[in-house]
């Protein structure tokens, strides 16, 4: 067994595990955690498949400021010590069912498939090439989603400052219905 | 422009001057005068029509006249009549009139009463002068509509229920006639070439007949559920019973009709071979319409339930006759559209007259009426009598076309069905006796009675006009059924 | 570069991963961890790009960037998904979505 | 040929009338209408002798048979390629004769009712509908083709309709009027149907040609058969059906009776003399069809006609009505003329049933409307229809009592009075063609005279009653018409019917067969005799027969229970066990269906409304699942 | 870039210097003015609008990412013109106390997802398409919650975001398979390179239920109603009308341009989807009370309808999906526009209240009715011919039982729109909304919304116009 594929069992073996762990824990905060490991074996996939770039943009966005942005907010809404309820057995049976059914259709169908690869030759993938590209506006250019996903992330702030935003001439409690 | 677009523009101006009087009781002679001026000018119609008929003019539709709507579709406003359409016509415009005087004394939301109707009015001249699949279409879902909101405002007991069945069982209709109507006009174009609408267009190719099979029963079944087709009649008399007096005149007066023109001028002009294929299933329900509804009406109490049923009947033997498909017995289908048309508006007229003054329309509530309101109860045994098929009112000239053209038929199951939808004549005779006999004959029964006027000027115009039009084809029917045989004859080649 | 690991394995975890987050979504109560889920679903759905992009098609980096952008817009989503969620706790002095149902039928 | 254009105006005239008294009556002095009905009807009448004086003597003779004339025709309104209906004015012998029977009789009755009617409230609507009655008489007996006979037809049975209607407030009337439509309405049914059957097989509606013994319908093979019997035949027997009904021929009589309720000149006028008799004369109108085509149906027509003669003569001996009792013997009377058309052959002396079924029709009129009106007379002096509650009138009524003398006389055929001639002749008729008949109709002639000396002697013998008022004899207005038909029975049985009216239009020699009239005479004699012994002076005999064929006479005095029969088939069949269940059926079967989709639909609607329940993960759950399905469906069962 | 390059863009140009305009200007407006500033910003998008409508060049830019063309340019403008009504309407709502400080977030969040609308349809590569949908989507959850103080609206905007996110990852988990299988996410090259496998159909289908989440189809619709119900009502209109027809402008365009080769599979599923949605939507519609819920489930039944357009894959049935999506924009707006109306002034939402409606404020009833008829489908109002139309188009491919489903559809459609006629003009109340006078601006929005209705069933100009306009790009 190459290193490479030791690797790979031990993200891939981390992802499965926390990710069952993000949604079965019961105990919020180590959800978080967990996802926190989901999130960071998945970089390590990343580095596998020699996208560092990525792999660095995962850790710092996604770990570093999703998973922060979702701690703060466990931290404002939740009792971390509180432990949740278990679930109804009802809903997560089906539930199961249903991934689980969606999982073995999707699966199946994949290993039917015989990709087939492209005969170009491999791109490197250096912070040179991913600037030109992510500012390219011809072919294979990334410059307009880029600048789109620039208003998205203005509009997304504006509309979390909206709801977030105390109402200063106005009395809340006359309105809550 | 074309004389035959006035008939939709007058309505359409009338019910603009509607809006723009300030009185509701101006609305009303806003109203008599758009329709006065709507009369004028389809008998005006009529009589362009017969003269260029003399003329020698032997297209099949007269006057004419098409533009273009939805070019890439095909789609035209194309006008024209034959002698069917200005029949139908010429009636429609004596019915609105005589319904317009009928609702005079209207009392809630006045304008808005004769705006839905002169809407109603629109669409029913609209879809007769139509020769174009769409906009015949359009127009008779535009009559249809306007029915809902006339019944659930202005009608009485269960209107909304009846309202709401009603316009959902002739949308339910107008939703398969839809289907058919696709169903032509992508077949429209069998060998290549350009889909059409257009009835002349499409008459002249022949749909191939595995859509034939499929969509003539849909188009068949789409109209007959407005020309009450059993056993999709139901909305009939729920309707009629709660419709104010002006509507159910026109419904049952004219845009019935509608039904039966339709069956004729679309479904069985355009997809003849399946006609032919089919006809004997729609003959046995229609046969059982006409035998049935007279039975039905037999017992019923109210008196607008008994003119429903017996609307079911005749209404059926016009669908029994366009099936016989043989010109004696098609000009007959017409005959008896306009002439049901008339008694059956003069029915209405009378009992929402009659309701009027003693409110009730249950017939072992009342009885000796002829004593009190003499006119009305003449009229009254007049519109009986044409309607069990007297000599010399409309009604027996058309039941005799139909009854002769249905049994030149060579087959032995046409002429069966013919016999039995004779017996209709005795059992009509049952119930319109029955009635006249409980409701106007006998002693008076209410000392009330006495206090009642005998129909007002704008009733007794109403009433008139209606009868006029029953006499005048009952005894003087060579005219009409002249202009009918004539036009109908192209349909009947088709048929053949 | 990649003899060793074939896609389909990659494929294969991130499709688990997928249905993993899938399941979170349909059970969990708390809206915050129904948030994780919906994290994990689109982790998942990165990973097969990446691994297309790598293993197919590495002449170009279609997959590459859209991993990117799946990434800056499931930030700008929790962003506003917390905003909402922290008002849902104002107004309903919980955040579990079984409370969350004045709107129904 | 001689131009007999003018008779439109036989048509015209009444028609006119009627318009303008149905229209303007209203505004009209009651005696300004009735005059007026009176002057259009006499000028009909002029016009109608002026015809058969013309037309007997002479103008419609040709190589001495008496020719079908078409005085008048005009397409009315054309059905199919080769049948179209005509109007027009027909002469033959017998229209012409019916023309003269019919302004005859109506004219006096026009005349009596000035007098009888007056002062009642319609005054004008009965002028105007005995107009009516006229004008659709007159036009169903010259009608060119047996389409024109329906149409008139169906008139005639509209004008009786609303002539026994007149009393409109009396509801006995109104079911009376409602009861004589709708039962001649259903006869009218198959009047109609033969039509159709008839006219589809010969293609024509022409009387002229229906009749030509070379025509289509007569050399016609029959078409297929049916049941037993050619189409042809059915046919025939259908338009007889329609025939049968007006002339009120059993089982369709009961209508007839209870016709009385009309005033009693629109009795004599129509339920005696005229309308009655469109079954015989449709009959004979139709005769060589009959005899060639479909000989058959005339072996019915003629056991129909005999069977009714006797079932009417029963129940006429027990009735007290007495105009119950002259209606029963209408239909006796027309009985004979139908039974003796029945037993007819063709041609020359071959045709002598022919002849004097339409000579008996005659006579009928004259003296059966006299009765009418005699009838009208007492019932005008005593206010009563019932024959307990009268009694020697004769001494108040003398002009009444000597012409229903006369009438009654005649009607009992005695020598030498017209009902003698012509009930021998049918007699004779019958008995050249069968012996059963024959002793059938022997029986009648003497039952006829009971009857009649019975309702003679308890009117006008015995002792007065209580009266109201003291009877007293009518105006001239109505004593007149009497004493014109009682001339007018005395003396219609010295007209050469035998050369007139014929069945093929050539006169034969005829004379009187005393072997059969002799015992006939004997039989009405006794007839008379037994009625005088028990009605002549007031005793118990007629109450101690009663009781001793107590069942009999039960069932004779109750119409044979004609009546309930109908009552219970049109009650409890058509009504309970047809109408009822077609209402209910289509209110809750059919009604039900399109209320049933609508319910399943509201139903389903409320069912499912779980589905969102308002739970977010709820919602993801179907997402998925539906997306999963999705899948699943397309990709791997649906390729 | 050269000029033309800009003219080809403008609708996203204009749009977000609109944007930065608002941004500006809230920086600068004091308190009080900031109730004038919804005028401003009425007219600035007016001028927006007005701009989309110039003629301008074809083309694609940033190598195939962005493209432009006639039918795009024709999107675009309908739904400028609906959101301009959108705007119009929400004036007088806007106007509350509460909402007064936050008006020009109101516009700036409301450009940005009809900016993410335009990137999507303009979208020439599935990066572009999935930005563009987030960014429709994301703001617009912000909006559903904008309430601040109703739980209802909180509750909205969590089921929408959350809805959404599981939507999304699907249909991102559908367009990685079809990268994984084709090799590209540019239109062209999908398109250019057919795949038929079995992966491909799936990745089709994952992205199929996306797209069925934005459009509300059956069974991916159930946060509609929702949502619908508690987002405040102009935000209700704008979801219902112009997210949805955005939606089922680009699923159309990818549908004819980039799938082509799996006609046949996705005409199944559209078929099935189709009779889903209609008829669920229907039988949900059927016991509906509040009027917003009502038009929601109506809106659900709607989008079946589209899907009739959707099926034909031919040129008849893009034109008739636009031209439906525009008089739908109208009669919609109509509707919503009277609930929102009514909302505002009494605060009543649900359909006994409108019990007698016509005898207190006729005007608004009759448009009411124009509108519901317009949604039925009765003539002579322009959703007859809307209808017509779709059911052609159905109808020219052979589909005539999934047309006849349709049809019979409406019939149970009718009758749910004839019920709130019923309410308004038969039903009798004891206590009636009473008459109110509308403002200036809520008059203007339903003018346009009548003028739309009764002028584009008539206007057979404009049916050509689009129908020259559609097919391709």
């Amino acid at each position: 067994m190459e290193v490479r594929e030791i690797m790979f069992a031990a993200f891939a073996l981390v992802i499965i595990v926390f990710s069952v762990l993000t949604v079965t824990s019961r105990r919020i905060l180590r959800a978080a955690v967990s996802l926190l490991f989901v999130l960071i074996a998945t970089a390590g996939l990343y580095f596998l498949l020699n996208y560092q770039f990525l792999a660095a943009v995962q850790l710092t966005l996604y770990a570093g400021g999703i998973v922060v942005l979702i701690i703060f907010s466990i931290l404002l809404t939740s009792q971390i010590s509180q432990k949740f309820e278990p679930i109804e057995w009802k809903k997560a049976l089906f539930s199961a069912l249903a991934a689980i059914a969606g999982a073995i259709v999707v699966i199946t169908t994949i290993l039917q498939h015989t990709f087939a690869a492209d005969t170009a030759a491999a791109m490197e993938v250096n912070m040179h090439v991913i600037g030109k590209s992510l500012l390219g506006t011809g072919a294979d250019g990334y410059v307009l989603p880029f600048e789109v996903i620039s208003v998205l992330l203005v509009a997304a702030m504006i509309g979390a400052i909206v709801i977030a935003k105390k109402g200063s001439p106005f009395k809340e409690e006359e309105k809550n219905k | 422009m074309n004389i035959l677009s006035c008939l939709v523009i007058i309505p359409l101006l009338t019910i603009t001057g509607i809006l723009l009087v300030k009185d509701a009781r101006q609305a009303r002679v806003v109203s008599a005068i758009g329709m006065g001026i709507q009369l004028i000018t389809a008998f005006i119609i009529v009589f362009m029509y017969l003269s260029e008929r003399k003329a020698g003019n032997t297209d099949q539709m007269l006057l004419m006249s098409s533009y273009e709507w939805f070019r890439s579709l095909n789609i035209y406003y194309t006008v024209g009549v034959d002698g069917i359409s200005v029949a139908m016509i010429a009636l429609t415009s004596i019915v609105v009139s005589a319904g317009v005087f009928a609702s005079w004394e209207m009392e809630d939301l006045k304008k808005e009463f004769f705006i839905s109707l002169m809407l109603l009015a629109t669409g029913v001249f609209g879809f007769f002068i139509s020769l174009d699949l769409f906009t015949m279409f359009l127009f008779y879902e535009l009559a249809v509509i306007p029915m809902y909101i006339l019944i659930g405002i202005w009608g009485s007991g269960p209107k909304e229920y009846a309202a709401m069945k009603l316009t959902l069982m002739l949308m339910g209709g107008s939703a398969l006639l839809m289907i058919g109507l696709f169903g032509i006009y992508f077949n429209s174009a069998p060998d290549g070439g350009e889909l059409t609408f257009n009835i002349i267009e499409i008459s002249k190719i022949t749909i191939p007949i595995q859509a034939q099979r499929w969509f003539f029963p849909l188009t068949f079944v789409g109209f007959g559920v407005l020309g009450a087709l059993f056993p999709l009649h139901t909305w009939s008399p729920d309707g009629h019973s709660s419709a104010p007096t002006a509507v159910s005149m026109l419904h049952a007066g004219v845009l019935m009709k509608l039904g039966g023109y339709g069956c004729f001028r679309v479904a069985m002009f355009l997809m003849p071979e399946a006609a032919n294929e089919m006809a004997w299933i729609f003959i046995i329900l229609t046969t059982i319409s006409v035998v049935y509804g007279a039975f039905g009406a037999i017992v019923q109490k109210d008196l607008k339930y008994i003119n429903a049923y017996s609307s079911v009947s005749h209404c059926g033997l016009v669908l029994f006759a366009i099936l016989m498909m043989n010109r004696t017995a098609m000009t007959g289908a017409v005959i008896q559209m306009v002439s049901h048309g008339l008694m059956t508006a003069l029915f209405f007229a009378l009992i929402g007259m009659i309701y009027g003054r003693t409110h009730t329309r249950i017939i072992s509530e009342m009885g000796g009426l002829m004593k009190v309101i003499p006119f009305l109860g003449v009229a009254y045994v007049i519109a009986g009598l044409a309607s069990l098929g007297l000599p010399g009112l409309s009604g027996f000239v058309a039941e005799m076309n139909i009854f002769f053209g249905s049994f030149e038929h060579p087959d032995t199951f046409h002429r069966v069905a013919t016999i039995i939808a004779i017996t209709s004549i005795v059992i009509t005779a049952v119930y319109i006796l029955r009635v006249i006999a409980i409701l106007l004959l006998g002693p008076v029964r209410d000392p009330h009675y006495s206090e009642f006027n005998d129909a007002r000027w704008y009733e007794k115009l109403s009433i008139l006009a209606l009868l006029t039009g029953i006499v005048y084809i009952g005894m003087i029917p060579s005219g009409l059924s002249g202009i009918i045989r004539d036009s109908i004859m192209p349909i009947v080649e088709k048929l053949m | 570069m990649n003899s060793g690991i074939p896609l389909e394995y990659y494929l294969i975890v991130a499709t688990i991963m997928f249905f993993i987050g899938v399941y979170g979504f349909l059970t969990r109560r708390n809206l915050i961890t129904i948030l994780m889920s919906t994290e994990l679903i689109l982790n998942s759905v990165n990973i097969n790009f990446l691994a297309f992009n790598r293993f197919l098609f590495p002449g170009k980096l279609d997959g590459h960037f859209f991993g990117l952008f799946v990434i800056a817009v499931a930030a700008s989503e929790a962003a506003v998904a917390i905003a909402i969620i922290i008002n849902i706790y104002r107004r309903f002095t919980s955040i579990n979505v079984e409370n969350v149902n004045e709107l129904k039928y | 040929m001689a131009d007999f254009g003018y008779t439109v105006w036989i048509l015209i005239v009444p028609f006119v009338t009627f318009i303008v008294l149905g229209l303007f009556g209203m505004k009209l002095k009651a005696r300004i209408s009735g005059l007026t009905g009176t002057l259009g009807l006499a000028i009909v009448t002029v016009l109608s002798y002026a015809t058969a004086f013309r037309y007997f003597l002479g103008a419609g003779l040709a190589d001495g048979i008496y020719q079908k004339i078409i005085a008048f025709n005009s397409t009315w309104l054309t059905l199919t390629d080769r049948l179209h209906i005509d109007m027009g004015v027909l002469l033959d012998p017998i229209s012409v004769m019916m023309l003269v029977v019919i302004s005859t009789v109506s004219f006096m009755v026009h005349i009596y009712s000035l007098g009888y009617m007056k002062g009642e409230k319609g005054f004008e609507r009965y002028y105007s509908f005995l107009s009516l009655f006229t004008f659709s008489m007159m036009g169903l007996v010259v009608a060119t083709n047996i389409f024109q006979m329906y149409i008139f037809w169906e008139l005639v049975g509209i004008s009786s309709y609303l002539l026994i209607g007149f009393y409109y407030s009396r509801p006995s009337a109104v079911a009376a009027s409602k009861k004589a439509f709708i039962v001649t309405r259903f006869a009218d049914m198959g009047f109609l149907i033969g039509i159709l059957i008839l006219s589809f097989t010969t293609k024509t509606f022409d009387f002229v040609t229906l009749t030509d013994l070379n025509g289509p319908a007569i050399t016609s093979t029959g078409g297929a058969v049916f049941l037993g019997m050619s189409v042809m035949t059915w046919s025939m027997i259908l338009i007889f059906v329609g025939g049968a009904g007006k002339s009120a021929m059993f089982p369709l009589h009961i209508w007839l009776p209870d016709a009385m309720e009309g005033p009693t000149p629109v009795s004599a006028l129509i339920h005696a003399a005229t309308m009655v008799v469109a079954g015989v004369y449709l009959v004979a109108r139709m005769f060589p069809v009959y005899y060639f085509a479909a000989p058959e149906a005339l072996q019915i027509i003629a056991w129909v006609g005999a069977f009714s003669s006797l079932f009417a003569a029963v129940i006429a001996t027990t009735q007290t009505d007495i105009k119950r009792v002259l209606a029963y013997s209408t239909i006796s009377q027309i009985g004979y003329m139908i039974f003796s058309l029945g037993v007819s052959g063709y041609g020359g002396p071959e045709g002598l049933g022919f002849m004097a079924s339409n000579w008996h029709l005659f006579n009928h009129a004259m003296f059966k409307a006299l009765l009418f009106l005699g009838a009208g007379s007492v019932i005008h002096a005593v206010h009563s229809n019932y024959m307990t509650e009268m009694g020697g009138l004769r001494k108040h009524l003398p002009i009444t009592n000597i012409t229903f003398l006369i009438a009654c006389l005649t009607i009992a055929g005695l020598f030498p009075l017209s009902g003698f001639f012509s009930k021998d002749e049918i007699l004779t008729a019958a008995f050249h063609h069968d012996k059963v008949l024959f002793a059938i109709e022997y029986l009648v002639a003497g039952l006829t005279a009971f009857y009649m000396f019975r309702l003679y002697f308890s009117i006008f013998h015995g002792h007065d009653r209580q009266y109201d008022h003291t009877p007293h004899e009518s105006p001239a207005t109505m004593t007149v018409p009497l004493i014109i038909l009682a001339i007018g029975s005395v003396f219609s049985g010295l007209l050469p019917f035998n050369r007139l009216v014929t069945s093929d239009g050539a006169p034969f020699e005829s004379h009187i067969e005393w072997s059969v009239a002799g015992p006939s005479l004997i039989i009405a004699l006794t007839g008379i005799a037994i009625a005088w012994v028990m009605y002549r002076k007031e005793n118990t005999l007629p109450d101690r027969l009663a009781s001793t064929f107590k069942h009999s006479y039960k069932w004779a005095y109750n119409k044979f229970y004609i009546d309930e029969l109908y009552l219970f088939i049109t009650k409890k069949i058509i009504f309970r066990r047809i109408s009822q269940p077609v209402a209910w059926f289509d209110r809750h079967i059919v009604d039900g269906t399109m209320n049933g989709i609508a319910w399943v639909t509201q139903t389903v609607s409320n069912r499912i409304k779980g589905l969102q329940s308002g739970q977010l993960q709820q919602y993801g759950f179907v997402f998925v699942t539906g997306a999963v399905a999705l899948v699943l469906f397309f990709i791997y069962l649906i390729k | 870039m050269s000029l033309d390059n800009f003219l080809m863009m403008r609708h996203e140009l204009v749009l977000t210097l609109a944007f930065l305009i608002i941004l500006v200007a809230e920086v600068f407006t004091g308190e009080k003015k900031k109730e004038k500033f919804r005028g401003f910003a009425v007219v600035l998008f007016a001028v927006v609008t007005a701009i989309g409508m110039l003629p301008a060049p074809e083309g694609t830019l940033f190598g195939g990412m962005y493209q432009a063309g006639r039918t795009t340019t024709l999107m675009k403008n309908i739904l400028n013109i609906g959101t301009l009504i959108v705007l119009i309407q929400s004036f007088t709502w806007l106007g509350r106390p509460e909402n007064r400080d936050r008006i020009h977030e109101y516009f700036m969040l409301l450009i940005s997802t009809l900016l993410g609308m335009y990137f999507m349809i303009s979208a020439g590569h599935f990066l572009m398409f999935y930005i563009g949908i987030e960014l429709a989507t994301i703001p617009l959850a912000a909006l559903a919650a904008f309430e601040r103080y109703k739980n209802r609206s909180a509750e909205a905007g969590i089921k929408l975001i959350l809805s959404s996110s599981l939507s999304s990852g699907i249909l991102l988990y559908g367009l990685s398979m079809i990268y994984g299988t084709v090799g590209s996410l540019y239109f062209a090259d999908i398109a250019a390179r057919p795949s038929t496998a079995a992966l491909t159909i799936l990745g089709f289908i994952f992205f199929f239920s996306g797209m069925g989440f934005k459009m509300s189809l059956v069974p991916f619709h159930l946060w509609t109603a929702d949502v619908y119900e508690g987002a405040p009502v102009s935000i209700a209109a704008y979801l219902s009308v112009i997210s949805k027809g955005a939606a089922a402008f680009i699923f159309i365009i990818i549908l004819y341009n980039v799938f082509p080769v799996i006609i046949d599979t996705w005409q199944k599923v559209i078929w099935v989807i189709a009779v889903m949605t209609i008829t669920i939507g229907n039988l949900f519609a059927l016991r509906q009370k509040n009027m917003k819920r009502f038009l929601a489930f109506s809106s659900i039944a709607q989008a079946g309808f589209f899907l009739l357009g959707f099926i034909g894959g031919s040129k008849l049935g893009m034109t008739t999906v636009i031209y439906y999506a525009l008089i739908y924009i109208f009669t919609n707006l109509a509707a919503f526009g009277i609930v929102s109306i009514i909302a505002e002034k009494t605060g009543k939402e649900s359909m006994d209240d409108y019990d007698g409606l016509y005898r207190t404020n006729p005007k608004l009833s009759l448009t009411m009715m124009l509108a519901m008829f317009s949604l039925a489908g009765i003539p002579p109002v322009a959703g007859f011919f809307g209808k017509f139309f779709l059911f052609a188009a159905a109808a020219e491919k052979g589909f005539y039982v999934l047309v006849a489903i349709a049809v019979l559809n409406t019939i149970v459609a009718l009758y749910y729109y004839l019920l709130v006629v019923k309410a308004m003009f038969i039903n009798k109340s004891e206590n009636p909304i009473t008459y109110f006078k509308s403002d200036f601006m809520s008059k203007l929005g339903l003018a346009i919304c009548i003028a739309g209705i009764v002028v584009t069933g008539f206007a057979s100009g404009l049916f050509e116009m689009i129908r020259n306009l559609s097919y391709g790009i």
